[in-house]
Order: C-alpha cells, then structure tokens, then sequence
C-alpha cells in the first residue's frame, strides 16, 4: 500500500504562534517553540516529523501563510 | 460644428458631460439640480456614447461612486445642491486625499438646514475653504451664464486630471434654472486610455496599483499633505482666471462671481452713467483666488464692494488679497433674493460716497 | 432695446412653454434672451410663472422684480404682479376666473380672452398661443417667422404636426385681443 | 529559513504540495496572530491565481483592520470610506463590467455605517462580489460593540455585555440580504478549520465565477474571530466563536442561483 | 466638592458630559475618540444621571439623534474625529439653521481622506467657517489641557443655550489621549424644566412649537439669515475669549490655539532665554475670533507667527484682524507630527531674524 | 360657507357624525388634488384627537412632499433632514419615553438615502410609529424614480420605464423590515377608498397604541398615488395604483404582535 | 324601519376638486360644480342631496378633509 | 524638575499601566504630569509605547522626541528608541528577548531583568512593577509611599488585594536592576 510521508515548512520569522495549526493538524506533527522569534511570538515548529502525512491542513488554516507543505509517495 | 440651443444651465451641464466625453455620472436628486440626472436619463447617454448614468441611492452613494470610477482613470462627474453636498464632505475629502480627478456641481440653494431652494452663493466657504477634513483643496469654478455651465464641464475635467484634483463647479439656483442661448461643442470621444495610476487590473508589465488615503506614518502623511500642498501652490501659479470690466480708470471696483456678477455688470454700467467710475472684478477661479490682480487693483481704487448672494463669504478672500490696503465692505442678499443692479449702486454709494 | 416680461398663471396653463417659444423666436432673430421660472416642489394647481427677457445686449440679471410687460393668467397672479409692472408698461390679461380687474391707472391694460376662445376652437393646449399672439399684437417684438421657427424648435419633433394649429392660435389671439385701458400721456 | 527539514528528501520542488500563492505579496500582514483575516485574504488570493484573473481584478478595502488589504494582495485595489466599498464597486463594475470586482469589509464596515450601500447595491443587483467577514465586533478601533455582537456580548462599548433593549438586536445582515431579488448568492462560511476553509474557498470562487452570470451579487459572509477584540486567545476564540456565534450565525448556504434554499 | 483625577482628555469629557448634567450622548467609534463612549458606557450613566447614551449606526444617525434630542430642550453632546465630523456636515447645518443648541467635539487626526489616526489641527477652516451649507457658525472652543476637555463641556452647553447654537470643541488626538490630572466639577442635576421653544409636547396654554430650517419664502428666509448673524454679531461682541503670554513687551507675537499654544508657551520661553522678546496669544474661542486684541498688538509687535498643526489655515483669520499691519506668517507641521518647541524657536527665527 | 344645505333641518350639531378634526389646523393643505397625503395627515390627527394625546405627541415631518406637515397638525413636531427622521425620533423617544412619538416619511426618504436610519430603529426596536407613504415616487421633487418605483414605471429619472437591469430592483421595504426582531407591527395599508381608509385608521391607532407596550417598532405603510408625479387624474392615479401597485405591494398585516403573519 | 338622512357641507373654498369623493359616495350624491372656486378648482356639491344618507365616506376618503357630515334617523 | 520618560515595549508588557502608576504617583506629590500613549489599531503583539513627563511646573508638549529616560523592554523598542535618549540621560532595559544590547557611549545604561524575576514570583503581570522599581532605585522621582497611593489610585477596587505584591514587586526591582555602562563624564 502506497503511503504519504510529508514534511512541512514554517517560515519562523512570519509565524505569530497562534496555534491554530496545532490544533489543525491530524496527527499532532505541530508544536510551539519555547523560544521566540525577533518579533517575540513562540513559533511553530514540527515536534514529530515522522508523523506529517502532507495533509497540507496545517498550511490551510494558517492565517499568516507561512506554511509550506511537501509530500512524497512511499510504500509502507 | 458647434450647435446653437435654448437650454436650462442644468440641462447645459448634462449635454456637456456627454459631449465631454464623460464616462459616468452619479447622483441623487434635489432641487434646484434635478434636470442634470433627468436629463441625462432621457438622452440615453449609455446609447449615444456609452457613459454610465445611475441615480445613487444617496448623495454619498453617489460621491463614493465617482471615487470608484475616478480611481479608474474615468471621467467622472456629480451634481447636487448645498444639502447634498454637505452630505458628499467626506467623500470630496477622501477623493481629494487619493488624488483623483472628478467634477462635481453644487448648485448652490439658500441655507442653512434645509433653507429654500432659491438661489445663492452661500456654501462659497465650503467650497473654497474645504467643508471636509484635512488640508485639501477643490479647484472652484463659478460659472456666469448657461454656456460658461457648458463650457466648464470640458475645462473641468481638463483641470481635474491635469492636477489629479477634484474640481467643483459652483453655480446656483438661478442658472441652473434659467434658459438661455449656448453654443454646445462637438461630441469628444471617450478616453481610449487611462492614466497609468489607474486601477484598470494589473498588468504583468507593471505593479499594482493602490488607490488610497491612508498614511498610519505620520512621517509619510506629512509628506504628502506638502506634496498637495505643491499642488495647490502651482495651481495658484498657473491657473487663476478673472474677467474684469472698466476697471483701468476704476474709482470704485466691484468684485463679484457667478449670478452676481452678471448682475454687477449692469450696476456697473448704471454707476457710470451717474458718474461713479465703477469697475468690476470677476473671479472665475474662486480657487485658485485671483488675489495678484485684486492686489494690484486695490493699490488704485478708493472702495472695494463685494457683491454675494450670502452674509459675506469671499469678502474674506478679498480682504485677504488686498492686505489692508484700501477699505473692503460687502453687500449681500440672501434666502434665495436676488439682488438688483440698482441695490448694488445704492449700496456701493452707502458704502463709500456719502 | 430690453423687453423684461413675466407670464404667471396657473400650472398647466401652458405659461412656461409660451416663454420658451417667445424666447426661442428671439434667438431666432439674434437676439439674447433668459428664461428664468419660478420653481419649486411641483404641486399641480399651484401656479406657475416665469420671466423672459429679450434683448439685443447681454443679460445681467434673469431675475428681476420689475416687468415692461405682464401676462396674467389667473387671479392670484393678478393680485401678486398687477403691481410689478413698470409706469408706462403693458398689462395684458386672461379675464376668465378674474374676479378684481386692473385697477392700475400709469400702465396700459389689455385682455384677450384666450380661455373661451380655445375653447371655440376646441384645442385647450393651444390658448397659450392665442395669448401669445395678443401680445405679439401689441408688443411686435418677434417677427411672426421668427415665431414659427420658435415653435418648431420648442416642440418635439413627434408634435411637429402641431404647428399650424399652433400658428393659427397666435393668429387668432392677435385678432381678439383689446385694449381695455390707456393711460394719460402726461 | 528551512527550520525543520524532517526528511530531507521530502522537502523537493518535485514534492511541494502547498506554498503561499504568488497573489500574495511578501509583507507581513498586520493582523494579530490567528485573526481570520489573514487566512480570507489567502483564500481570495488564491482563487485569483487559480482563476488566473490577476490583471482582472480590481478589489477595495474596507475601514476596519482590513484597511490595508491592500499591502498583502498583489492585484489593483481601492481604499473606500468606512461603508461606502459597495458604492465604489457598484462604479468600477459598471465602468469596466469585464473585470471582477470584490469588496471586503468587516461587520461595521457593511452593516452599521454602509447599511444604505450594502442594501442597495444589493438590491440593483449589482455583478460584484462582496466578501463579509463577521467578527461581531469593531476590531480596528479597539474592540467596540458592532451590529453584529451577540446579545450578552462585551466589547468596549458595552463592558457588561450586550443589553438588546438599550442598546439594539445583533443584526443578521446576511440573512436580510438573501430576501432581496439583486442577491444571486448568498452564504456563511467559517475559516477556523481545514474543511471551513476548503468550504470558504469553494464559496469566494464561486462568488467570482457568478460575475460571468451577470445574475446579480454574491456575499459570502466569513464569521471570524476577533480573538483581540474578544480578549481571547485564538484558540480559545475559535472555540467560542463555534459556540456561540454559530448558533445565531450558521454556516451554510443562504440563496443559491437566486433561491433561498430550503425556507424554514 | 471638586475631586482629582488623572484622566484622558477622552475621558474628562464624557465624565464632564455626566457631571455637566448632559441628557444625552450620541456618537459613533472613530479613533482617536472612542474612549468618550467607551467611558460613558462604562460609567451606566443611565443609572448615575438617567442620561441616554446610545451608539448610533453611524455619525449622520449619530448627528440627527442630537438634532432630535436637542430640539426637545435636551443637553445633548456628540463625539467624532475628523473624517466623521466631515459626515456630520449636513446635520449641523440642520442644527445651526433650525437654531439648537447642542456640543459637538472633534478630536481631530490628520487629514485629508483617511490621513492618519495622529492629532492635527486640520480641521479649523471647517469648524471655523462652516463645514456644511448656508451661512451659519459654530461657537468653537479650543482647549489645552484635559483640565479644559473637562471645562469647556459645560461651558460649552451654557453658551450653546444662551445663544441656540451648536457649539463644537475643536481639539485633537494628544489632547484626547494623554492623560492629565484634572479636577472634575461636582455633579450638576439635569434639567427639569425645558426651554419654551423645545418640542415637549403642545400643552392647551401654548401654540405649537415647530423646529425646522425651512422656509420656503425667500423673503422670510434672508430674515432669518439677518436674524443669525445678529446673533453672531452679539457673540463677537460678547463672547470672545483668548490667553496671552508676556505679550506686554513682546517683538514678536506668537498665535496658537489647543495643543500648539501649550507648545508655544514652552518657545516662548525657549526665546527670551536666546533674548528673543516672543509673546503669545492663545484664542480660546476660534470663532468669535479675537480679532481685536490681534489688531491691538498687531500695531506693538514687529512679527506675528502663527503655529499650528496644519498647513495653515487660522492665519487666515489672524491676517484678516491684522489688515496688513505687521507680516504674519505661518509655521506648520502635518500629518500627525506635533511641532518642537525648539522648532517654533527656529521658525521664528528664520522669517524674522534673518 | 354653507353651500347645500340640503334638507336645512339635517345640518343641525346635534347631527353632526364627521368634522375635521381639531388637531388639523385651518392651513390648507398644499398638496395636489386627490394626494393621499392629505388623508393620512388627517388619519394621524384624528387617532391623536381620539386617544386624547395631543399634548404627549411629539412628530417627526421628512423630507419631501409632507415636509410641510407641521403646518397642518396642531401638535409639536420636529422637521427631520432627507431620510434621518427615524434617528431623530429614536432621540426624541429615548430622551422622553412617554412620549408618543412618530415619524412620517415618504418612499424616497425612508427607503433610499434614509436606509441605514429606517433599518437601525426598525433593528434597536425603538417603540415608535413609522408612518411610510410610498407612492413609487419622488414627489415633491418632480417625480423621479424611487427606491419603489416598479419595474416599466415611468418617472422623470425613468423616462422610458425603469429597466430593472439598469436601475435596480424595486424594494418591498416594508417586507424586509419586517424580518427585524425589533418590528412588533409592520402592515401595509391604503386611503383610496372609504373602506381602506376606516382600516388604515385602525393601524395607525395600533401603532400609536403599541408605543405603550414598548416591544418595538411598529411600521404602517400607506400605498399612496402620487398623481402628479404620475401624471394622471386623482381618480385614474387611484386606479393605476390598485391595478399596478397594489400586485407587487399587496395590502394586508406582515407581522402582527412580533410574528410574521402566515407565512407564504 | 328607522332609515338615515344625510347631509354633508362641502368648504368649497378648500375644495380641490380631486373627485375622490364623488367615486367613494355610494348613493352617487356627488358631483363636482361647473364653476371653479377662486383656486381654479371645480369644487364638489351635492347635486343629488336627497340620496345622501350621512355614511360619511365621502368625508372619510376627502384628502383634504373639507367634507361635514350630519345625520339624523327619519322614519321612512 | 522635569523629567521626561518613554516607556516602550510590547503590548501586553503593562507598558501603558507602569506610565500611568508613575504618573499618578506623581500626582501624590503634587506634580504635573502627563502620560500619552501612542495609539493606533489595537493589534495583539504590537508594540506599545507611552511617554510620561513629571514636572514642578505646567507641562508643554506631551508629546517629545528626546528623553531623558527609556524604559525599553523588547528588541524593536530598543532599535527605535536607544538613540532618543538625551546625551548623559538614563536606559534602562530588560535583557530577555534583546538580541542587540544598547551602545550609546553618552548615556547611562542600566539592565532589570523583570521577565526572569516575574517568572520567579509566579506572577507575570507584575513583571511592569519590576521594572519600575528598577527605574527608581536609579532615578528615585516618586517617593515609595506615594508610589503605594499609585497602584492604589490606579487599580480598580476589586483588585486592590495585588497592591502588596506589587509593592513587593517594585522593591524587588530596586534590588536586582544594575548597571551595565556610565559615560566618562567629561
Ligand atoms: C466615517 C468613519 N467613521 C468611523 C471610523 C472609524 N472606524 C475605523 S474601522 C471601524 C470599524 C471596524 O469594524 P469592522 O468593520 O467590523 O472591521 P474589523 O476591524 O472588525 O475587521 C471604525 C468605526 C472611520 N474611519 N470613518
Ligand atoms: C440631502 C438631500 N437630498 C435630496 C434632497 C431633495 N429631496 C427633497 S424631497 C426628496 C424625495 C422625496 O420623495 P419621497 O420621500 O418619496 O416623498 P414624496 O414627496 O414622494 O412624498 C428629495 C430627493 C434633499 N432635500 N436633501
Ligand atoms: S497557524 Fe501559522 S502563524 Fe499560527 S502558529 Fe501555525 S504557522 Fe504560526
Ligand atoms: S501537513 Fe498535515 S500532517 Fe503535516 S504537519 Fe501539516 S497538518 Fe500535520
Ligand atoms: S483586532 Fe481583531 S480583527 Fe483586527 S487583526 Fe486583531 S484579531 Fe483581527
Ligand atoms: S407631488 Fe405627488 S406626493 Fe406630492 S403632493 Fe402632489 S400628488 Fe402628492
Ligand atoms: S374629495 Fe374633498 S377635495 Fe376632493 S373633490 Fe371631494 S370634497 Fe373636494
Ligand atoms: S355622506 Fe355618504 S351618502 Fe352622503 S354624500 Fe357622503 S358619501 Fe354620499
Ligand atoms: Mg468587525
Ligand atoms: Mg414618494
């Protein structure tokens, strides 16, 4: 069976940390960063890699757009 | 081929906006202005040129129209008379602020409130001085006759887009109303290109184009307010237009605008015949104020009186140009009454020869 | 020469179309001319006046409080510009529904009694012009071409079948109108 | 920028499955973290580059905090005074009927001070679309009640919560709208989710597409949080807005090809 | 008893509009003005005083609501910021021609058009000379400090009923949102009996009472027109009010009002130090202008300088009252940005001194 | 003054069954012949002198045809400007509760530049009469079109017949307030006929009757002739309304006590 | 059977000559007068006075209010 | 004396409140002051800034652009407002979050870490209290006592029970701020 893998991009200094993606995120990839942007929001970051399936619903919700998405086919 | 016709000056305005090659009129109706609209309405300018022509549901429906369309590059024009244009203030403002090019008509009635729907030049203040927000500037044209009506849609549009500034025609009651004989100017075509500030869709050739007011940097805001302000300088620079009668051996000079000083021309002419050396001063500009000339006259005569149909509005703009230098009085009408060559006689005799 | 005229009657009575024509015959013979009506919220029945000037100079002021000629059309009217009318100027008057006559004694007076007869000729849109042609009658001011041609002009096209009719009112006025009063020449 | 790379052979042009549209420029946009404007103004930006009508479009802004809209899409744009947007687009439609013209204003924006323009260009039907983002409350200036600001509702102008006998019933402008015979379109959509904003996205581009039709207007309203005006977090605003203001502004269609859809 | 506060200007006037015994606000969201209706509902002043405190649709809603409560007899105040009060321009005109009194407070920003949300003093000629239509005035007061935000609302309504006028506070962003202390007043009861004109109800001993600004016969109209600016008249006579700072020696004059006199006050200083001998008028009612201690010291000092946070627009008024005796001239800034003492030093220096 | 006696012993005062009401005053209407105006001046006067309330009644006159009205009723009345008069008179009701208060206003005024005014009371539930004349036209200023004017219906800004395409539809605002919670009676009525009148009359005493409740906004919409604007006879304008105008604004109760009647 | 007979006053002066009256008159007692009043209207009277039977709809529909009506129970 | 502070950092930090103690603390001793905040959009995260002016005699412009003073509690403020201090006057700042520390050479510099210390109290809202204590162990222009009538003017009531904490707070701040750079004076 061909399975998803994906990975995704924040662009850290656009991110406002409002976790919306973190909630969105089906596989609970998303967390908060401890530490802070120049602007002094705790950015997003992927805490579980491994689990990102490219679902690209993290990228969707973003209301700053600073999520880009990648996804590859690969067999499970 | 210019053609010869018996027209009202409002119906004179509505001819002329077509044959300017206008793009769009918005407006509301009122008194003593409606003909504009009803004329345009059954000119079926959509089929002669293709000009859009829609009653707004407001007068500031109307004003936010034509800054739609004049952000379009359009040649846009409004008409409505002094409540109406109360209502247009933040509109004018905005437009004035985004600097757009648009004619706009006040067809002055007697106020304040809703006052009488005669004729009078009581709203000058407004018009010259800004009645909305801000440091901006309306160029303010006063025609005196029903074909100045006419000509000055085409002169307007002219100015308004070389300053990229609104324009204001202002008249009254009295020559909205009145018929009378006007050499109407060839059908212009419509603009084929719009001017590149324009928000026509952007292009790939080049970057968007925004159309605004705003400036939350003070920095840059005051900028711009110097930046008009420019503006405002050339235009008193380059623009002023005046018409004078008899003033090279005047004793005595009347100044007056619009309705008035058609009347004053007649005064002037029953004051020579009693002896008094009258002349006349008649802005055409009321901004920019023909303020060199009346400096220069006012270094030769013995009395200025302005004539207005108001309780005295650019006897200020009058005082100001002649800085003192001889005595300024103001005779006024008001309420929609008009006055007579021969009151304006009496009161330049009142004035200064008793 | 400056002829300042006000034609006041009724609305409906055809009082402001009569001084469009008068004012269109004068353009056609070159001279300047204003049409200046009272307006105000269209209320039928309520009355209607309007002033024209003819001129061979420019025209200062459309407005004026004094007239060379008045033509009343009804008794509120009368009552309202009998008064207006220069010394030595011309009063010319409907009589029906006129309930108080001129009483002015330094103005000339004339009637044309244009309501009856429209209605013996069985047009009431044509009394305007038989009122017309009473004063033309008095005052020639516009050549009877002239006021064909002003007819033309002022009608719309689609009523053009009108003119004769229209010509032929303004005939007929200048044959019924009479004078009713002169006064003495100092 | 590349923070975390997870796979490094994921993280390919080949595999890019999601990016910001081009429509879109580079400046930060103002909002506050988790405001819905910003993800309504990549819907409707990505519409535009889907539809590849960039050079098509003309869109004006509102007062509100969308004011500057204007900053982050890369397309021609007006400012219009707070209201007045469908008096402005009513202009630019009617004088470039080819281009699709789109306003974007906030509650107070449509339906307290323009309330005259919003019905009436409603009511001609005018070829536009308007874009409604419902926020129940007047974000820009500092969180004030709006028209539509729940019954019981605080803002700053009714700090003990909305008293509908003084001061008025929430308005549902939308709803009003949809009775009139010039509305072609008329919806509710959310942003707060991935499905609401795959729903609101299909909504925004119909809204275009219906420009062709010249059947009338589409309003597509987008009930947003105000998480600043609401003293909230974004999450937590989220979850009230589904909580609260859902009930008395459900999503769904309204009026579809001029029918208002099942009458209740 | 007084009580001490420190407060916004914002909010020593809605707590002033309570303790002045206000019947009524009525007013729209605009920055930077919102803490006055913010305040007032905080305060429930519906239970302090009974007062109506009620946010309008709009700022038109917002002025009509004050024409309707003010023409019942009713203290009633309004609140807004430049592009706002452009709206209003239409309802004031109302006011002023149907002769009620009421408060209107512009807290002006910079303008035109949408501008910026900073404090300026761009809004003068429309307060000044009439932003709407017809020939009619506002008494303008001008103040400096939170202390006179507080103030000048009663005195506000005391002198718009004496004279049934509207009456309009010209202030500014720095002035509603600094805070201050500021002794408050103690509270003032509401009315209880009403003016005989006000519409309270047609009892059996008295006619009718009709409040309109039409008048549909000319003649009757310019009798009113005479009637107001008799009243005006009275208020120039009367009403005139102003501040000076060591003007008794000064060679130079300084003219400001609201946050720029407060300024000047430092420049003043600022140039005695440098032995500059400046002085400073500081109108507090813009209109009635106080032309005649501006055309007294016109004839002392060698130069005036107006300061004010536009590009100029009050010296015009100054200009007027001088009648050309001594060169006036004007330093501005725009856009937001409030001008250095050290700035008006300069300004000073370099058209006087050079 | 007594012209047909008739049978000299009939016209007795004590068989006097109809008079103007005290509440008119002598001033003669200006109104055109046959306008229905001039009918629901008396309507109001008479429901006033009835409930006995001349001196707890405070109008509101508009801008238009009627704004003359407080020369004809003998009570204290305030002239609103073009389309204000429902802000005016929420001010008059809110700072005098007890009042009753009404405003009277035409098409034009309520439902075209007035839009935003008339639909925020209607919304805040303000507990006072509307009276609405809606004679598909602009009267008082020479017969442009309205808000109302139906669609083919010539005006002097409609000369050839309104093209709705054009100009917009014509609006049933009567109907749309009434989807307002703050509405507590919206009916539409009219004065041409002896019958309509006794029942006009009727609503607008409910309306006057139901400021006591204060649940909200009553509304009483008039269908009106305007003949001149028209231009047709009283008697034929009549006819040309129940013909023409009556099918599109079909007399009848909208929402009675808060709840739409049967709805369709 | 105790019928009704009417009467009504018309303000002549006032009257307009709308005609509104004449239709709404059930017993067609109504007509407007060949002579105008000094307005220029034709006013209304009673032509058939006899008919009248005081039901006050002429007065009711009146736009301006200018009708009296009196009416006194007759045996018939 | 006057003394002319800005306080700068971002919303939420209680910049706009620390200006309002400061100034009604000043008040209690019988000064004039004033406090204008910048304003604009309400934006989450934006930045905030205030400045507080307290003098023996009426204050002129309340709006200024050099201080004597700069509380600066985040990076942006520092960028915007280390070159705004008056030459030998005060910066006093928080070190958490600042990537670039002050490098005026003709001011006093001097460092509160109130993030960190609010962190230890378990109390992040009164982090603003820190750094006011800080400021006036530096420039000590109110007395403690009448810092005390401060917070208790400018807290509403309910809240009156956090003004011991608050003083806590203040005088912790006085304990922990250091200086971190004086100028050579010349
Ligand atoms: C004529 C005018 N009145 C008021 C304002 C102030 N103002 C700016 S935005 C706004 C309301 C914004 O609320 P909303 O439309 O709901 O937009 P949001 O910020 O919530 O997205 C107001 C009242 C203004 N700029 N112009
Ligand atoms: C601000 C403003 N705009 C326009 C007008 C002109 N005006 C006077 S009455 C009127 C419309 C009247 O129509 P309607 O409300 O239907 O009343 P009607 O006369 O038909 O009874 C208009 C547009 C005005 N007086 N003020
Ligand atoms: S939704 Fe966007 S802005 Fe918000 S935390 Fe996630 S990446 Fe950052
Ligand atoms: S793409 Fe999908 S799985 Fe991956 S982080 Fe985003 S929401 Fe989670
Ligand atoms: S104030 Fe509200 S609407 Fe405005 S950006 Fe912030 S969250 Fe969004
Ligand atoms: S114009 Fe129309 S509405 Fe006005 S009075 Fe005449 S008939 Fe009535
Ligand atoms: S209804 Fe009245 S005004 Fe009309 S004709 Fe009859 S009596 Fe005269
Ligand atoms: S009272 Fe009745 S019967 Fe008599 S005239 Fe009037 S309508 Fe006719
Ligand atoms: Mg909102
Ligand atoms: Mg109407």
């Amino acid at each position: 069976m061909a399975k998803s893998k994906g990975s995704i991009i924040v662009d850290k200094e656009r991110c406002k940390g409002c976790e919306i993606c973190v909630l969105a995120c089906p596989t609970g990839v998303i967390s908060l960063a401890r530490e802070v942007n120049s602007k002094g929001y705790h950015f997003a970051y992927m805490e579980n890699p491994e689990a990102c399936t490219g679902c690209t619903n993290c990228a969707v919700v973003c209301p700053d757009g600073v999520i880009t998405v990648y996804r590859k086919k690969v067999n499970a | 081929m210019k053609e010869l016709k018996l027209m009202k000056g409002n119906e004179a305005i509505a001819e002329a906006a077509i044959r300017a090659g206008a793009d769009a009129y918005f407006g509301y109706p009122i008194t003593p202005q409606s003909e504009i609209l009803e004329y345009l309405m059954a000119e079926k300018p959509h089929e002669r040129t293709g000009m859009v022509v829609l009653q707004a549901e407001s007068e500031i429906a109307a004003i936010n129209m034509v800054y739609g369309g004049a952000a379009c590059g359009r040649k846009v024009i409004t008409s409505s008379s002094s409540p109406g244009i109360s209502l247009k203030q933040e509109g004018l403002s905005y437009i004035a602020g985004s600097e757009l090019p648009c004619v706009v008509v006040n067809v002055v009635r007697g106020g304040p409130g809703l006052g009488t729907i005669q004729p009078a030049q009581s709203d000058y203040f407004q018009a010259v001085k800004g009645g909305g927000h801000g440091d901006y500037r309306l160029i303010v044209l006063a025609p005196q006759s029903v074909q100045e009506m006419a000509d000055f849609v085409d002169l307007g549009f002219e100015l308004a887009f070389k300053y990229r500034n609104p324009l204001m025609i202002l008249t009254d009651g009295a020559l909205g109303q009145m018929m009378e004989k006007v050499w109407l100017q060839e059908q212009k075509p419509r603009m084929k290109t719009f001017p590149e500030w324009a928000t026509t869709g952007k292009t790939p050739d080049r970057e968007r184009n925004i159309i605004t007011s705003l400036d939350l940097d003070s920095a840059e805001q005051e900028k711009f307010n110097m930046k008009i302000q420019e503006k405002y300088r050339k235009m008193e620079a380059e623009e002023v237009r005046f018409e004078t009668t008899d003033t090279e051996d005047a004793e005595y000079l009347l100044v007056a605008y619009g309705t008035s000083a058609r009347i004053c021309q007649k005064s002037v002419r029953l004051a020579r015949d009693k002896g008094i050396k009258a002349g006349l001063l008649r802005p055409v500009t009321l901004f920019p104020f023909p303020k060199k000339i009346l400096s220069e006259l006012a270094g030769k005569v013995r009395g200025i009186l302005t004539v207005e149909m108001s309780t005295g509005q650019m006897v200020e703009d009058v005082r100001l140009a002649v800085e003192g230098k001889v005595q300024v009085e103001h005779y006024g009408r008001m309420g929609g009454i008009i006055p007579s060559p021969e009151d304006i006689v009496d009161a330049l005799g009142k004035n200064f020869l008793k | 020469m400056t002829e300042e005229i006000i034609i006041a009657g009724f609305g409906g009575q055809g009082v402001l179309s009569m001084g469009k024509i008068l004012a269109y015959s004068g353009i056609m013979q070159d001279q300047e001319v204003s049409w200046m009506p009272s307006y105000g919220p269209e209320m039928r029945g309520g009355t209607a006046n309007v002033t024209v000037i003819l001129s061979d100079e420019p025209i200062s002021s459309p407005i004026i409080n004094r007239f060379d000629t008045a033509i009343i059309l009804n008794q509120q009217s009368m009552d309202k510009f009998e008064g207006s009318v220069k010394a030595g100027g011309l009063l010319l008057y409907d009589g029906n529904g006129i309930t108080r006559h001129p009483e002015r004694k330094d103005i000339r007076v004339y009637r044309v009694d244009a309501a009856e007869e429209a209605a013996k000729m069985e047009s009431a849109r044509i009394f305007n012009m038989i009122v017309l042609g009473g004063f033309l009658k008095v005052k020639p001011l516009v050549k009877i071409e002239n006021v064909r041609k002003g007819i033309a002009e002022s009608l719309p096209e689609r009523h053009h079948g009108l003119i004769p009719l229209n010509e032929k009112a303004v005939l007929r006025g200048m044959e019924i109108v009479k004078q009713v009063f002169e006064p003495e020449t100092k | 920028m590349v923070e975390n790379t997870g796979i490094s052979d994921i993280v390919k042009d080949e595999n890019l499955v999601y990016q910001k549209t081009k429509v879109l420029t580079d400046k930060v946009m103002h909002y506050c973290p988790g405001c819905g404007h910003g993800t309504a103004h990549r819907l409707i930006a990505e519409v535009i580059e889907e539809m590849d009508i960039q050079a098509g479009t003309i869109g004006v802004t509102p007062v509100g905090c969308a004011v500057l809209m204007y900053n982050y899409l890369d397309i021609d744009m007006q400012e219009a005074a707070h209201g007045r947007a469908p008096a402005v687009a009513t202009a630019i439609k009617r004088l470039m009927p080819d281009k699709y013209v789109f306003t974007y204003q906030g509650d107070g924006d449509l339906a307290a001070i323009g309330t005259a323009e919003t019905i009436h260009a409603c009511n001609r039907g005018e070829n536009i679309a308007v874009f409604f983002i419902n926020n129940g409350i007047y974000g820009m200036t500092g969180g004030q009640m709006a028209p539509t600001t729940l019954s019981g509702m605080k803002s700053s102008t009714s700090p003990y919560g909305r008293d509908v006998q003084m001061m008025g019933n929430p308005l549902k402008m939308t709803e009003l709208v949809a009775q009139l015979p010039g509305t072609w379109y008329v919806t509710r959509q959310a942003v707060h989710t991935p499905a609401s904003v795959r729903k609101a996205k299909k909504a925004i581009r119909q809204a275009f597409e219906n420009q062709k039709l010249k059947k009338g207007l589409s309003l597509v309203e987008i009930v947003s949080n105000c998480n600043s005006g609401w003293k909230m977090s974004p999450v937590e605003a989220n979850k009230w807005m589904v909580e609260n203001m859902f009930p008395f502004y459900p999503p769904g269609d309204i009026k579809l090809e001029g029918k208002m859809v099942g009458k209740e």
